[in-house]
């Protein structure tokens, strides 16, 4: 194992406290938990979303609280689960009086520590609301199933969601507008290379020189299968069409793309996929409203990307064009 | 540190920390490789907080083990295996010794207690492949009158077979669902961690004066 | 080679392809050209940034084409600086009127090309200033070098001559608040792995699974010495000597921190890094006006990072604070 | 295409492209590994250029090759050479066949160029250490009245020993001055890519009618 890196243990605290020395103008610290809030928190008057998960994710969830976007983020150790004390204390230091709204990856230790916290802020009399992202196709949504994971679609959820709450909307309304975006996101993902969580010292797999995975998790879970690789194009149209086929989008429809880098694959790949993306969209008479391309959600220094699609009315539209100030999402 | 109950919680956590790199290549293979990790971090935290407040109250003990657990393990067997401490706590409430009886009981409510946060029945490739049956085995050798230790020996045997048939199974609960036929072949990490701390506890009585 | 690409010869094509498809409200392209320019280029009545250099150091240069950066960036083929009439073409594009400031990174390739663009350009009558950056504090700058090379510290340039600029400054305030800043900047890198040109299929280098390169350049060139691995703080602390004993940073003194990744360093180890530099710099009473982190200056898949410090005065604070709109570099 | 002027700029591109692997290794050692890629994607532009517009004025045969290095190398070679060829062109303009004397001129010019673009000297680790020795063996040959032919494989065989020669010296100017001590004890790529050319215009002449 390679990493810039002083003690595994230690990585996410010391993650944490260079996030809060970078920003202090956006962030600050919930003194004694891994738990990062707007520097301003708590705001009166509006509904706060949090979010959070394993750690190995960045700039998911930390990078994306500010202004438009969450309240505050839960970094639990590398891609495990934060407990439900930390997402209770995050709870209780965003809620300005309209409520919390937790949004949460469909991972079942991520779904039963949410829940875990918000019966303990329930019990305080804190308003909260849940909702969980199931964006990644790659999983087969089948009743023998927990459902299909949360990935780098959820990033929408954050953006949408936020902007919704920065208009002063209720707790329901901006949990409704969450639920949209859920309902219209689909993302899939594949892999290159996989990823050393520092605690365990190797990668928690291997694949040939000539090996991809595909529908990778963001965990280093393995994906659907494994294939030879292919081009860019070749897999970029591989994934869109799984996507594609989840989900009706039609020509004229309106989509916002987001082209995700794992952590390692350079920029430069994720726009050739995106020449991709877009030339097959256009083909079908999809209009993209907007399109992101970056490493939004990792995989620690997984080389791989995925795709994520979302399936935009005038609503959603304005909200993800609305403005935003975090860290790793700025947006005028 | 005479107290016995927390002589076994620190066998426990022994056997979950030697396990470490075992339980995260299990996971590794069909999850997300935190598994040991996970329990390491966790059985630390539960071996430190009984040390700090010996509690002749097994009941109390085990209660502060679950929410040791719950707020330092995290993952999915974070919030399961502190629940089923938890719900095991209650009928131990102001014991200061077990019986067959008692055991019987908190084993149910532990099993009942993941089944509750879990929502997973067994059959499912979890940690219930290795629970249900040791407690099945248990139950049986209580009713026949076997001594405790023996008890014990037979739900670990169970709990191992259980492990085994993990292997032959699809996942349809928790991060290893996800690989549907793929998950075929690999034991859970669960069942296994479950199976080590039953082996564990066995050990202990069997060595105890 | 595992890249995730179509032909490794149209690599840099596709990418400005799909870099004009994801940001057409910030980038157009010049047709026939490798070129990406503002979407509204030229801009009337302010002078106009060019730079650009090999690619591979995505986002550098074309993330930055927008309102308050560059006008103009050109892309070499991979780590190859771009020629002469590539340069002359982004020029002529961005030419409001008032001149055109050749932002050039100091390797004798991208200073010949550039120069002999200028020459082109100044035959057409339009006036051209240029400024050579030369951050790299790993190589010495003695008298038998070509000097030191550019590097991270390279988009502090482009971020406060483009504020400069768009306050409606002439050619030569542009050009001299540029040299302020290559003055005041310095940077030190180092890399953990190696990365692979595209063209070349193999990495230019191998390192042990316990070594690493220190004074890394940006382009798989080998820097000034391997040696073991050691933790981040230590790693940190010593880059930041190199910096610090370069320039002369004293307690008051305000400065511009960038934790630059190379490509496949994960965020969470570019905020470990930070953490430690927020603190040596804390202990030398060097007050940190504003932080960056992430991937800025990359070098493909290579992992690894470079720190750089800018030393601010209040012009270069206020035009480093500035707004700026482009893909890869938003600040309100 | 009968003219041999093009004939020969085909060769010279075959031999650099044909090289293209190790030319690109060398400049891995102590560059950024492009110089056989840069240099390659030249050669074959210029072989294009060439068989496009067949002119039997060999200077503005070679001042189209200079202008195509230019606009299509990049990195550092590509200025030197295209300067280098755009130079050469001069005493070459209306030329249809060259005689010792012009070639002398021409390499001169190149060679300058080079000194002029590059602001190098000889004894820095660059193409310099090949081609000013292989001029001063050329105009040795020269004046000695060798032919032609044996003149160029003189200046060759010199340009290899410069070769060898910037093995043994730091580079002081280019991309590998960055390694100082660290560039010793490798061979300079674009003085390696200059002998190629060298090279393969001898052979060229050589086995020329
Ligand atoms: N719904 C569930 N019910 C019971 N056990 C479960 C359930 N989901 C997962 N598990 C158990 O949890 C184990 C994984 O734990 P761990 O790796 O610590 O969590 P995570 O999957 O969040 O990384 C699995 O091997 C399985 O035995
Ligand atoms: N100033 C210079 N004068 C003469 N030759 C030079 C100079 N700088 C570099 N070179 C030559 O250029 C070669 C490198 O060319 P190339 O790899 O194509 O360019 P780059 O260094 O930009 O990647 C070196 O091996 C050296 O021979
Ligand atoms: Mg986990
Ligand atoms: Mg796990
Ligand atoms: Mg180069
Ligand atoms: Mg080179």
């Amino acid at each position: 194992m390679k990493k810039v890196i002083n003690q595994a243990e230690q990585v996410v605290e010391e993650m944490l406290q260079g996030v809060v020395l970078a920003h202090p103008q956006y962030v600050k610290r919930v003194e004694g938990f891994d738990v990062i809030v707007r520097a301003n928190a708590p705001v009166a008057g509006k509904v706060a979303l949090v979010s959070g998960g394993g750690s190995g994710h960045e700039p998911s969830h930390g990078g994306f609280v500010g202004r438009g976007m969450l309240d505050g983020a839960v970094a639990g150790a590398v891609f495990t689960s934060p407990t439900p004390d930390q997402v209770y204390e995050a709870v209780k230091a965003v809620d300005g009086g309209k409520g919390v709204l937790l949004v949460i990856k469909n991972y079942t230790g991520d779904v039963m520590n949410f829940d875990m916290a918000a019966e303990m802020a329930e019990a305080d009399n804190i308003q909260v609301a849940k909702v969980v992202v199931n964006d990644d196709v790659a999983v087969e949504n089948s009743t023998w199933t927990t459902g299909r994971r949360g990935i780098a679609g959820t990033v929408f959820v954050h953006k949408i969601a936020g902007a919704k709450a920065e208009t002063g909307a209720s707790l329901e309304e901006v949990k409704a507008v969450a639920e949209k975006v859920i309902a219209n996101v689909r993302s899939m993902g594949m892999a290159l290379s996989p990823c050393t969580v520092p605690a365990a010292g190797k990668p928690s797999f291997t694949l040939a020189e000539d090996e991809v995975e595909i529908g990778m998790g963001i965990h280093g879970e393995p994906g659907t299968h494994r294939e030879s690789i292919r081009s860019a194009d070749e897999t970029a149209a591989h994934l869109l069409d799984k996507i594609l086929a989840d989900i009706d989008f039609t020509a004229g429809d309106e989509v916002a793309v987001l082209i995700n880098g794992l952590g390692a694959t350079p920029l430069m790949e994720l726009y050739v996929v995106n020449r991709k993306v877009a030339e097959i969209l256009g083909e079908k008479g999809i209009q993209i409203a907007k399109t992101y391309v970056g490493n939004y959600m990792t995989s620690l220094e997984m080389a791989g990307f995925s795709i994520s699609l979302l399936k935009l009315d005038a609503e959603l539209k304005e909200l993800l064009l609305a403005p935003a100030d975090t860290p790793a999402f700025v947006q005028f | 540190m005479n107290n016995p109950a927390i002589a076994l919680i620190g066998a426990v956590a022994d056997a979950i920390v030697q396990n470490k790199e075992f339980l995260t290549s299990l996971d590794a293979a069909i999850g997300d490789a935190d598994h040991g990790i996970n329990l390491s971090r966790g059985a630390e935290a539960v071996r430190a907080k009984a040390a700090a407040s010996p509690n002749a109250d097994i009941g109390a003990l085990l209660k502060a083990t679950g929410m040791t657990l719950i707020s330092t393990v995290g993952g999915a067997s974070g919030p399961l295996y502190g629940t089923a401490f938890l719900r095991a706590a209650a009928p131990a409430q102001g014991k200061t010794a077990l019986d067959g009886e008692t055991v019987k009981l908190m084993l149910a409510a532990a099993i009942q207690g993941i089944k509750d946060r879990g929502k997973a029945t067994r059959g499912e490739k979890t940690m219930l492949d290795a629970l249900e049956p040791a407690f099945e085995a248990f139950v049986q050798g209580l009713e026949a009158q076997k001594p405790l230790v023996e008890c014990l020996e037979e739900a670990t045997e169970a709990a191992r077979q259980g492990v085994e048939f993990t292997k032959t199974i699809i996942a349809t609960k928790g991060r290893a669902s996800y690989l549907g036929e793929r998950s075929k072949g690999h034991q859970d990490p669960g069942a296994t961690s479950s199976t080590i701390m039953l082996a564990a506890i066995t050990d202990f009585c069997r060595k105890a004066p």
